[in-house]
């Protein structure tokens, strides 16, 4: 249908959208909110002792990006993102077929999964310091704790929405269960697999900046709590921003390759073809 | 043409033998009776349409027939031996187009998948897929994925998908029933001229009668489910047909109402107003 | 892992730090610890807890930890021995390091008027905490109306001044250049007797293995008497200022806590027994077998 | 036999990993920092819940701890579903705003919410309202995005159904907008459950008197390790409490979305 | 009944007037035309169909006609005052049912709405709801959700819809392309019926050209797009019509073929092989 008048409310007549770019509007936004902070900081609204003014922390982040102590913290926290999302997924991802193609398995394990997905990883903290220590595998843990779940149930959910016309379909070609799982179901649970891996993504990113700040030796994380002990605010949210950016650089370059490696599924979701 | 009405078989040179089959779905319920008992024959080449009211049990007929379903009562025979299993000389084209391709695959890889476990060479492989796309007129498809394509070009791609093991019966149960009417006359011909090229038996069931009279060497009526067969009409319309001429025929407009009024009456409620169909 | 002594070369322990402790600098720099054949790796830790976790995982040989968390640890039987003390609380006539702040318009005059307030420690149930109580206590007031509120450190003095606590309790030298805009009430820490605010503990198992503990200890009394010698303040703060980025001179300014490199047993079952008056522990644990021999003063 | 049988399908597996947890911590993998599960158990119900009938068998502690961090989550939750719903759908309907915060929506969603903590506690003090700001950021995220999704997602025909009817705007968001992006919604607010759990606990640990997460550091600094196994274990069972209330709600509300796509199946 | 190619309009009686209607569609690529130039009468009580060949832009001529997109060029006039927007008069009832009905209403309360903003009284409207459903045979079904019925109870839940406002002009977009053959011949009757009924004007599209001459007045035959009015046949079939009866008469086939002709000629490629309709 005409997409054009899709998102128009009710009445308006169906404007054509002209002039401003989308990208230009929301170069607009980002704009007036460093212009209201600024006026908020300005005014005494809040001190500048506990937030930084915007354009003091923006060439804070310029220097930060400059910083090869920064840049290396940062690979270290980007290193434990990757990590944890590939261990989790390797795992997550084959045992949910397998829990989600079994009908036996699902429901038992649905049970444990929701047990167990409630608990928050921070909770976690002092036990995973214990059986990890401070470094490296502790961040690891506890972010692999926090996604294994989302990653985990997708692939069930995936699996059992694979399309049973689809798998009469395979079956008429004479295929086994074996066939039909890594011909049909395989394929057809990928998108929503990708789904609940690009969500991981952006959990994972978040439990691992939080375990630096809470407590961890290496890290974007590190670097923040360091400044906020020094009480420096503009670096502190020179770092935050600088985080931020580091996300949404991720969800973007993760929607990217979905689109890129399954073309079915946007296509799929799109219409109903 | 042999016309068995709820009969025994009467035919051995027939490629298709359906002798009593009855098929009841299990729920908590109890035994669903979808099928009570269909009998007919398919002689080699036929190409054969089976109509009935909404929910009567065709689908599970077909299903049943193509092995997809364990029967409840009655045999499938196909070449004198019992089907009940996919077999290789039956390809299925569903009515569905969107959930019977695969869209993670280009056209033409799905239209070679029912030949990747037969070890057929590759070459070959090749030159049937291409061979059978020509057939549906999408040569130049191939490369392109089923959600680029028109409903009616999907449409083709399946029939092309059943085309491809030239099989000796082709089943397809309602497989223009997605499309729009202008498509579907195109596709009827389409079947038609591929039918006349391939010697293929074809087993066809749809709700448009129209279609059923304008395809068919024979059609099979059945009744509201669980069904039985009311009738089994040879249609003695000349061939090859043609969309106008053919329809513009006395015989075509008495053969439609014949079919048209035994699958109303063999409808339970027919008014209109009380018709609360299930489909 | 680690700790060993090997046949070839220094062996190497993990310890556990806040950030920058003078100390710390001081013997790296001056190859104290190379000295007393040690070399060591630091790894920060956030608190007690983390650091005793670290320790008794093998994450950390040694664990940075205030007193009060280690005898905590001790009495719930983590196999934990405190190898050597590190700060003590500056007593009088020293000048007080520590302080129970209030912004410099405050109403808020003595103990007194803490009653029912709320005050900022950096976590709860920790030294800071259990220092101001008994200092609470002692002036009168009944602590268990006081509020007391986990906040960071570099959390607290904004929350104070914006009226978000009514004290908050917490080192000098934490207040950045807040100095003026703060003013103390006392310092809790001056009639609560010698407290270990800082000690270093390590798992009962790294002590009996070899000497490294030991070796260790008397890296840290003599770095420390190296600090506690005026001539060495200059450099120690110039060496400080160059691990936190603070200016030499703001550091020198600052008071210091007291450096006690070795454990004063008596001092240690004082802090337990305040632990014991505020219901932490329902009763004080024997502690000789917590602080080695070597570590004794 | 079968109906007693019926529950077993679905719980065996959580009993098999219990089992394992308590046999494997009584015997060759005992710890002080993770005890059997038995004595968790027994922390738990000693702590929690207390025998006076007086008080709904509820513990001073629940009622100190766990009651306000329901409070909290309930007023955090509420308040990101309110903003993030009538947020996401104007923007989804209103493109221009849509664009226009759209960078900040992303970059909103990317920053970890721990990190703001400091300026929580600058701007909301040691208040409950510093927890139900904290929840509430975290929970907005999904919620918005998902009703943004929602909205736009709206079939296109419904929208000129709507306009051909000339329905009135407010009669447009209540009986066509809400509704038709409700499953959307409903699934970022599922999804944002979970988050307020987690934000629950960090928010508590720091600046807070009271809550579960207050009361899990105060365990972690004592070093009672029990007691704050019985933590967790409240936590776990507050999320699976949760999770089953809102696949009930769901299960009522979104009826119609459920039985259509059954259907078109 | 006036017959306009091409021409002005020639009456004043007309209740509705579409003259050079043309739209185009802005794209990045800069303006697609959809429609060129049409223009022709419909007057009061008439059933009037509109075919044309795959994407020739009938429904862009609808929702043109019916206010929900503004014109590019030319003029529609309703009772003699221009329409640009959604008017009360018009009623729309489009293809696709299971989108088009509220899935989270009762059928009810789906059919009510229209009338929710426009302040009738609670009493007549629920009056008014009931009739609605009675005339298309669902009165029993008003508290059900249309995804408890079938897709030929839920495209008359939707006539229902249209029917409540009591519009002049019913504006029908292939409402009947998605439901099965069988459905289709039923959903047809009722409309005749109720069009008998009520004396509404319908303004119909469709793609199957048989229902076109079956059901109306006079069929407007659209070339391939950007569209223009390639012809304006009127359709002298005796009134009433009967599927079976109708449908055999020598008339009805020659109608049939004219239009079919009419409609291939105007394809730009009629062969099946190069089609890639874009639907
Ligand atoms: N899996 C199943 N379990 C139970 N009953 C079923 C099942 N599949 C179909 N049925 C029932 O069996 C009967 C026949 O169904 P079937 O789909 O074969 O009919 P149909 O003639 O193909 O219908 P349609 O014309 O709508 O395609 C129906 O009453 C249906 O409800
Ligand atoms: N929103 C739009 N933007 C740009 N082009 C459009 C838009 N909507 C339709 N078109 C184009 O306008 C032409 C006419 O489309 P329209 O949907 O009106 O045709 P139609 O005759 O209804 O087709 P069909 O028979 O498939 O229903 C087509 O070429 C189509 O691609
Ligand atoms: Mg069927
Ligand atoms: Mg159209």
């Amino acid at each position: 249908m005409t997409t054009e008048t899709s998102a128009l409310p009710v009445g308006a007549p169906a404007r054509v959208r002209r002039g401003v770019p989308e990208w230009a509007l929301g170069v607009a936004g980002a704009v007036v909110l460093l212009v209201v902070w600024d006026l908020a900081v300005r005014s005494g609204a809040v001190s500048e002792d506990s937030l930084p003014y915007p354009a003091a922390m923006l060439a804070r982040a310029g220097n930060l990006l400059a910083d090869p102590e920064f840049l290396t913290q940062t690979g270290h926290t980007l290193w434990a993102w990757f990590a944890s999302l590939a261990l989790a997924s390797a795992v997550a991802v084959p045992l949910g077929l397998l829990m989600g193609y079994f009908a036996t398995l699902y429901r038992p394990a649905s049970t444990v999964v929701h047990a167990a997905r409630s608990i928050p990883s921070t909770a976690f903290l002092p036990v995973a310091i214990l059986m990890f220590g401070l470094g490296f595998q502790m961040k690891l843990a506890l972010a692999i704790y926090a996604i294994f779940w989302p990653i985990l149930l997708n692939a069930m959910y995936g699996v059992r929405d694979a399309e049973p016309q689809m798998l009469t379909a395979g079956r008429s070609m004479g295929w086994n269960r074996y066939r039909l799982l890594t011909r049909i179901v395989l394929p057809s649970a990928a998108p929503a697999i990708a789904t609940g891996i690009r969500v991981a993504s952006s959990i994972a990113l978040i439990v691992v900046l939080s375990t630096e700040l809470l407590g961890a030796t290496t890290g974007i994380g590190t670097v923040i709590t360091t400044y906020q002990q020094a009480q420096r605010p503009d670096f502190v949210y020179a770092g935050i921003l600088l985080t931020g950016l580091l996300g949404v650089v991720v969800y973007y370059a993760f929607t990217f390759a979905e689109r890129a490696l399954l073309p079915w599924a946007n296509a799929q979701r799109g219409g109903s073809r | 043409m042999t016309a068995t009405i709820g009969g025994e078989k009467t035919m051995t040179s027939a490629v298709l033998e359906v002798a009593g089959l009855g098929k009841s779905y299990r729920s908590r319920a109890g035994d669903v009776p979808a099928v009570r008992s269909i009998t007919f024959d398919v002689a080699p080449g036929e190409f054969v349409s089976v109509v009935g009211p909404s929910g009567c049990g065709k689908t599970t007929l077909m299903m049943c027939i193509a092995g997809l379903l364990p029967l409840t009562t009655g045999a499938v025979t196909f070449r004198g031996t019992p089907l009940d299993a996919p077999r290789d000389g039956v390809a299925v084209v569903f009515q569905d187009y969107s959930r019977s391709l695969f869209p993670w695959l280009t056209v033409a890889k799905n239209v070679a998948l029912p030949l990747k476990d037969r070890k057929v060479p590759r070459k070959q492989v090749r030159s049937r897929v291409a061979h059978a796309l020509e057939m549906v007129g999408l040569g130049h498809a191939a490369d392109l994925h089923p959600w680029q394509l028109s409903g009616g070009m999907q449409q083709r791609v399946a029939i092309a998908r059943g085309l491809v093991v030239e099989p000796e019966v082709l089943i397809m149960d309602e497989p223009f029933a997605s499309v729009d009417a202008q498509t579907r006359t195109s596709l009827e011909d389409l079947l038609l001229r591929i039918w006349a090229e391939t010697g293929t038996t074809v087993l066809f069931v749809t709700h448009d009668i129209d279609e059923a009279v304008y395809l068919s060497d024979r059609v099979v009526v059945l009744s509201q489910g669980p069904s039985t067969v009311v009738a089994d009409i040879p249609i003695g319309l000349d061939r090859p047909r043609d969309q106008v001429a053919t329809k513009q025929t006395a015989l075509f407009g008495e053969l439609r109402g014949e079919v048209y009024s035994l699958v109303m009456a063999s409808e339970k409620r027919t008014s209109l107003a009380g018709r609360s169909d299930p489909e | 892992d680690g700790g060993t002594d090997t046949a070839s070369g220094p062996a190497t322990i993990k310890v556990t730090s806040f950030g920058c402790e003078i100390w710390n600098t001081w013997a790296e720099a001056k190859g104290v610890f190379a000295k007393h054949d040690l070399k060591v790796e630091l790894v920060k830790s956030t608190g007690g807890s983390a650091a005793v976790a670290a320790v008794l995982s093998g994450a950390a040989d040694l664990g940075y930890v205030n007193g009060f968390s280690a005898i905590n640890a001790y009495n719930t039987g983590f196999p934990i021995e405190m190898v050597a003390g590190a700060n003590t609380n500056a007593t009088p006539p020293a000048k007080p390091a520590q302080g129970v702040f209030v912004g410099t318009n405050s109403p808020l005059k003595s103990a007194k008027d803490l009653a029912g307030k709320t005050i900022a420690v950096n976590e709860l149930n920790g030294l800071n905490q259990i220092v101001t109580s008994t200092w609470l206590k002692q002036n009168g007031v009944d602590v268990s109306g006081v509020r007391f509120v986990a906040l960071p450190f570099s959390d607290q003095v904004p929350a104070l001044l914006s009226g978000k606590v009514d004290a908050a309790q917490l080192g000098y030298s934490l207040l950045g250049d807040n100095n003026d805009k703060v003013r103390s009430l006392a310092d809790p820490f001056a009639t609560a007797g010698t407290v270990y605010i800082a000690t270093y503990v390590a798992s009962k198992a790294f002590v009996a293995k070899g000497d490294t503990a030991s070796r260790f200890h008397d890296a840290m009394v003599e770095t420390m008497d190296a600090l506690g010698k005026p001539e060495n303040t200059d450099e120690s703060f110039a060496l400080l200022s160059a691990c936190n980025k603070v200016p030499a001179d703001v550091l020198k300014a600052q008071p210091q806590n007291a450096l006690s490199p070795s454990v004063d047993l008596a001092a240690l079952n004082g802090m337990a027994d305040q632990m014991v008056e505020q219901k932490i522990m329902p009763k004080k644990p024997d502690l000789d077998a917590f602080v080695p021999e070597f570590a004794r003063s | 036999m079968r109906r007693v049988l019926r529950p077993l399908q679905w719980v065996w597996l959580l009993v098999v990993v219990l089992l394992v947890w308590e046999l494997l911590t009584r015997t060759i993998a005992t710890s002080l920092f993770v005890p059997p599960v038995s004595e968790i158990v027994r922390t738990f119900g000693r702590t929690w819940f207390a025998a006076s009938p007086s008080t709904l068998f509820l513990s001073e502690e629940f009622r100190t701890n766990v009651l306000p961090s329901i409070g909290r989550i309930a007023a955090g939750y509420s308040i990101a579903s309110v903003v993030g719903i009538g947020g996401g759908i104007l923007l989804g309907v209103w493109r221009p705003a849509g664009a226009f915060f759209n960078p900040l929506i992303r970059l909103g969603m990317s920053v970890p919410v721990t990190a703001l903590l400091p300026l929580a506690i600058v701007v909301f003090g040691i208040t409950n309202s510093m927890n139900v700001f904290l929840i509430a950021l975290g929970c907005l995220w999904p919620i918005l995005i998902n009703a943004y999704d929602g909205a736009r997602g709206i079939d296109g025909t419904m929208t000129l159904t709507a306009r051909s009817m000339q329905l009135s705007r407010r009669r447009y968001f209540l009986n066509v907008l809400l509704p038709g992006a409700s499953p959307a919604i409903v699934a970022g607010m599922r999804v944002s459950v979970g988050t307020a759990m987690v934000l629950m606990v960090v928010s508590e640990l720091y600046a807070a008197t009271s809550g579960l997460g207050y009361y899990l550091t105060q365990q972690q600094r004592l070093f009672r390790f029990p007691q704050l196994w019985s933590a967790i274990l409240l936590i776990a069972l507050l999320g699976i409490l949760a999770n089953a209330a809102f696949a009930a709600l769901e299960r009522s509300a979104l009826r119609w979305h459920h039985a259509a796509r059954g259907e078109s199946r």
